[in-house]
């Protein structure tokens, strides 16, 4: 059986590793308060919410590279696409609050929630009030609006929070904008390869050369359909239907694009389909307030791409724009 | 006959052992359905509890479940995690603190396990989890004898891990799937079906060997 | 034959389209002076000398991704792999230049070379005077410095002299320390696949599973040799163990690294590897001044990655840190 | 018989289908010693080439040629862009400001389309590249006839890129591969001969309709 290639040593340790290397390089952004806890240098501080990320790893950037002044205080990093225990969740919490309370975000995974919550209920323990808001931006992946998961959306919606959290706002608020940021973000994309885990380095599923998954999570969770490899403007098309139809704008409105890599997909590839994403935002008379572009929230090495519009509103357009330095993403 | 704390930490070496061999069918499976990773948790998970309660003096039956599932949880996070460690503490609970329990008890494991999992991943029986393995085993107990009890346990562990195939997940990662996920076998239930019979093996073999003597 | 999965449209339309996609993203950094010649809005002043970079595409964020304020002034866009013709490379000239002269900088290539002459040749007929630096860093290309290939280094070098020229300083002085940049800049790389043209979207070379190319270019021209694929720390070794033995730095003396992506391998296998640089750096007594770790020079979608190691003096460690404001890279 | 400009537009008309339909196998040929698109090259730079002559007005065979090398220059960059932009401006002072030439005359474009790019690409024949089939075609010519000529220059270029297969580059991208580079033709090499060989084809059936009449 051909093993995937892959530049790893054990792949039981390619996690720790990786965390070595992240550390080696941005001593200046980041403390390992735990093994698997990631925090801010200069992120947390008295009388400022806690913003605490995680999830599992493989989708770097995300979560590590989110935490930074103006962003998320800290990550719990699981295994790969696994959510992490509530040891270094409850780590990073301790590392990171202020006394203001904490707010645990995180996309909605089954794992992630019962981690997260089990780490909540310890820390209510020691009197630390954890909240939860759970990323639900992946339009393709339910009909309902609470059952979705989280995707590269996260990138936004943690960056309102964090921007909240970072001019002094109360738990209550930082919640509120959490929610609301969640709920005007919307994703969706296409796997046009599989990946695999570096301890198996076996794809964890079969896409025929010509096919794409339309709709695939970023854990190579199957998504809607399986269609034939179309042209990246009819792609795009697709897409941006599903997410215009989805968001309900109104012309003039604002939004913030996110193109997203999954991983092995090139950034020549990404401005492509954003110029497409341009022309259909601007046939519908949207304003785009910021474009990213490039590999934000990934699936280890699978090729393919996501789009995300964030449905701006003067706060979140603010939030958006408050600046931000962490070790892999800055703003403003 | 007595289950003492040498036949458990026999079963967790087992545990580590068996699920280190079924890891990248585990995953296979995983990989239809779900993320592809659950060979991995599952490996990685029982290695962890295996050692921790490898790693224990002299303690007792819920000591060594309790570190199982603090092994197991650290060691995995995922869904794996909270649903064995709950299943590992029900367990311990069940147990007690106490170096040895009857081994026409031991079957009430499978019974805590259930609860422990039902109730950390609010899950009931139909929806696709490894809690389709667990709950009819639980179910299928105090029919009669140990004997009897294991063996009905046991089949039908590994009869419901089957008759997950036919199902639609309504819970966990694979719900977002809905029809899609038919015709697929749940990870999660595969692995439980073959753990719980490496226990039922375990405890029929010890019932065999007091009638040997 | 089975074609590589892109998420393009027209093959011959890809560059194209991807500067829409850019200039959709980054106008706000970026305009486009002529269809293949991308200038800093806010880069370019009277009396600065005029930076501009070029070379083929397939290397995003390289070469457009450095133009901004601090770093190039402008960049000439070839075809894929391909080099620019003289008249892009002439508009982000005269599109750039401030009185002080024009530099050119760009990666040692024979059709690069022809090309970025010919149009030298034609702006002095406009009483413009550009001089070029070529890069070498390449370490595995040629054992004859003068002859090596410029690969990721271009990212160090180029915002070395990027810096010198917006600190005003002349023609003369900003040649020399692109010069000394450059030959303090040493790179190797490893690939773990091939990549494709959008054209052809077939795989440039066969690389069997299980190996890889020790060397391998940034358009996939053949390195040094093939060998069985290594665990990640055996493949740093034997790059490092070359850098090294060309940098001959002194305990104590200091690097800036780049631990570059080549296009599919994704920042997991990037920070391990760098986990293990970090290492043989500390071993040698070696001080980090300042780790990049991502993909900063790409061959399209080939797996891979190269290290690079830039042995700083106290000159160079200041241009590094001058401030940079470009579309896809920031400092300071 | 004259080689007049609707001789020259049909030339590059049919270097334009040949480069297309060669695209591929040239593009296979640079991927072993070079960057996988001189297929590429060739092709976007004819067709511009192409279009760029099919374009004019009423013009001499200068024009065309230098149309040809604005065309293909601006379309293409690369090596093969200056190289051929340097040919064709070269061809295009040989025939100069009228609209026909002798037919006679016309193997001497050869000539000077191989100083054009010995010239641009500081090359000398022997180093694996383009030069190795344009410089013995240019070199066979003179010996006698027309024809003859046409016939020398043409089995000329094609025995000179076969032979760069065992040549070792020295100059261009796969100068670095040193040894490696031996075993397979420059691309460059090959598509000269193909271009050259079209050429020849060319004049020699303008020959030909000028024997039977
Ligand atoms: N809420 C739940 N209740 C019970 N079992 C669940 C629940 N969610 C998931 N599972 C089980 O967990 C298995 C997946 O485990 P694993 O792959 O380790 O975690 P993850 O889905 O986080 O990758 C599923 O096959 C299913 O049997
Ligand atoms: N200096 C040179 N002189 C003559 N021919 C050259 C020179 N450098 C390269 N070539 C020719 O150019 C060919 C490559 O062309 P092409 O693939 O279009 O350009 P690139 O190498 O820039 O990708 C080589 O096969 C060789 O024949
Ligand atoms: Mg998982
Ligand atoms: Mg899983
Ligand atoms: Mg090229
Ligand atoms: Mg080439």
């Amino acid at each position: 059986m051909t093993l995937t290639q892959k530049l790893i040593n054990d792949g039981n340790d390619a996690v720790d590793e990786m965390l070595q290397g992240v550390l080696a390089a941005h001593g200046a952004h980041l403390r390992q308060a735990a093994p698997r806890a990631i925090v801010a240098l200069h992120g947390p501080r008295a009388g400022k919410v806690a913003l605490v990320i995680g999830g599992g790893s493989g989708h770097e950037p995300a979560f590590l590279g989110y935490v930074g002044r103006g962003l998320a205080d800290a990550a719990a990093i699981g295994n790969v696409f696994a959510s992490p225990p509530p040891q270094p969740i409850i780590d990073a919490a301790l590392a990171s609050h202020g006394g203001a309370g904490v707010l645990f975000m995180y996309g909605n995974y089954a794992g992630d929630v019962m981690n997260f919550d089990m780490a909540a209920e310890m820390l209510e323990m020691d009197g630390i009030e954890a909240r939860t808001v759970l990323t639900t931006d992946d339009v393709a992946s339910s009909p309902d609006r609470s059952k979705r998961r989280g995707v590269a959306g996260n990138v936004f919606i943690f960056k309102a929070a964090g921007a909240a959290a970072d001019l002094d706002m109360t738990l209550d608020e930082v919640e509120r904008i959490a929610r609301h940021a969640n709920a005007r973000t919307y994703t969706m994309g296409v796997a046009l390869s599989a990946c695999s885990l570096p301890q198996t380095r076996h794809p964890n599923f079969d896409l025929p050369p010509g096919e794409m998954e339309i709709g695939m999570g970023i854990h190579g969770e199957p998504g809607i359909r399986r269609a034939a490899l179309r042209p990246a403007n009819a792609v795009v098309d697709e897409i941006m239907d599903r997410l215009l139809a989805e968001m309900q704008a109104a012309r003039g409105d604002r939004v913030a694009v996110l193109v997203n890599g999954l991983g092995a997909t090139p950034l020549m590839e990404l401005y492509i389909l954003n110029a497409r994403i341009a022309e259909r935002l601007a046939a519908e008379g949207l304003a785009v307030h910021l474009t990213l572009v490039g590999a934000y929230c990934t699936a280890l090495e699978m090729a393919g791409a996501s789009v995300t519009l964030m449905h701006l509103d003067d706060t979140l357009q603010l939030l958006i724009d408050h600046p931000c330095d962490c070790a892999m993403f800055r703003q403003g | 006959m007595l289950y003492q704390t040498c036949h458990l930490a026999d079963l967790f070496e087992g545990f580590a052992s068996l699920m280190a061999r079924e890891r990248d069918a585990l995953c296979r499976m995983d990989g239809l359905i779900g993320d592809a990773d659950h060979g991995i948790a599952m490996s990685q998970g029982m290695a962890a509890a295996h050692t921790a309660v490898a790693a224990l003096g002299d303690v007792t039956l819920q000591d060594q479940f309790n570190a199982a599932a603090k092994g197991f949880l650290n060691a995995v996070g995922a869904s794996s995690g909270p649903l064995y460690a709950t299943a590992f503490l029900r367990a311990g609970k069940l147990a007690g603190p106490r170096t040895q329990m009857p081994l026409a008890d031991t079957p009430q494991i499978i019974a805590a396990m259930a609860e422990g999992i039902a109730q950390r991943g609010k899950a009931v029986p139909g929806q696709k989890t490894m809690l389709d393995a667990f709950a009819p085993a639980a179910a299928a107990l105090g029919a009669g004898s140990l004997r009897a009890d294991i063996a009905a346990a046991r089949s039908a562990a590994q009869a419901g891990a089957a008759a997950t195939t036919d199902m639609i997940a309504t819970i966990g990662r694979a719900a977002l799937l809905g029809e899609r996920s038919r015709g697929h076998p749940d990870p999660g239930a595969a692995s439980a079906a073959l753990l719980i019979t490496a226990f039922c093996d375990q405890i029929e073999r010890l019932a065999q060997s007091e009638d040997t003597p």
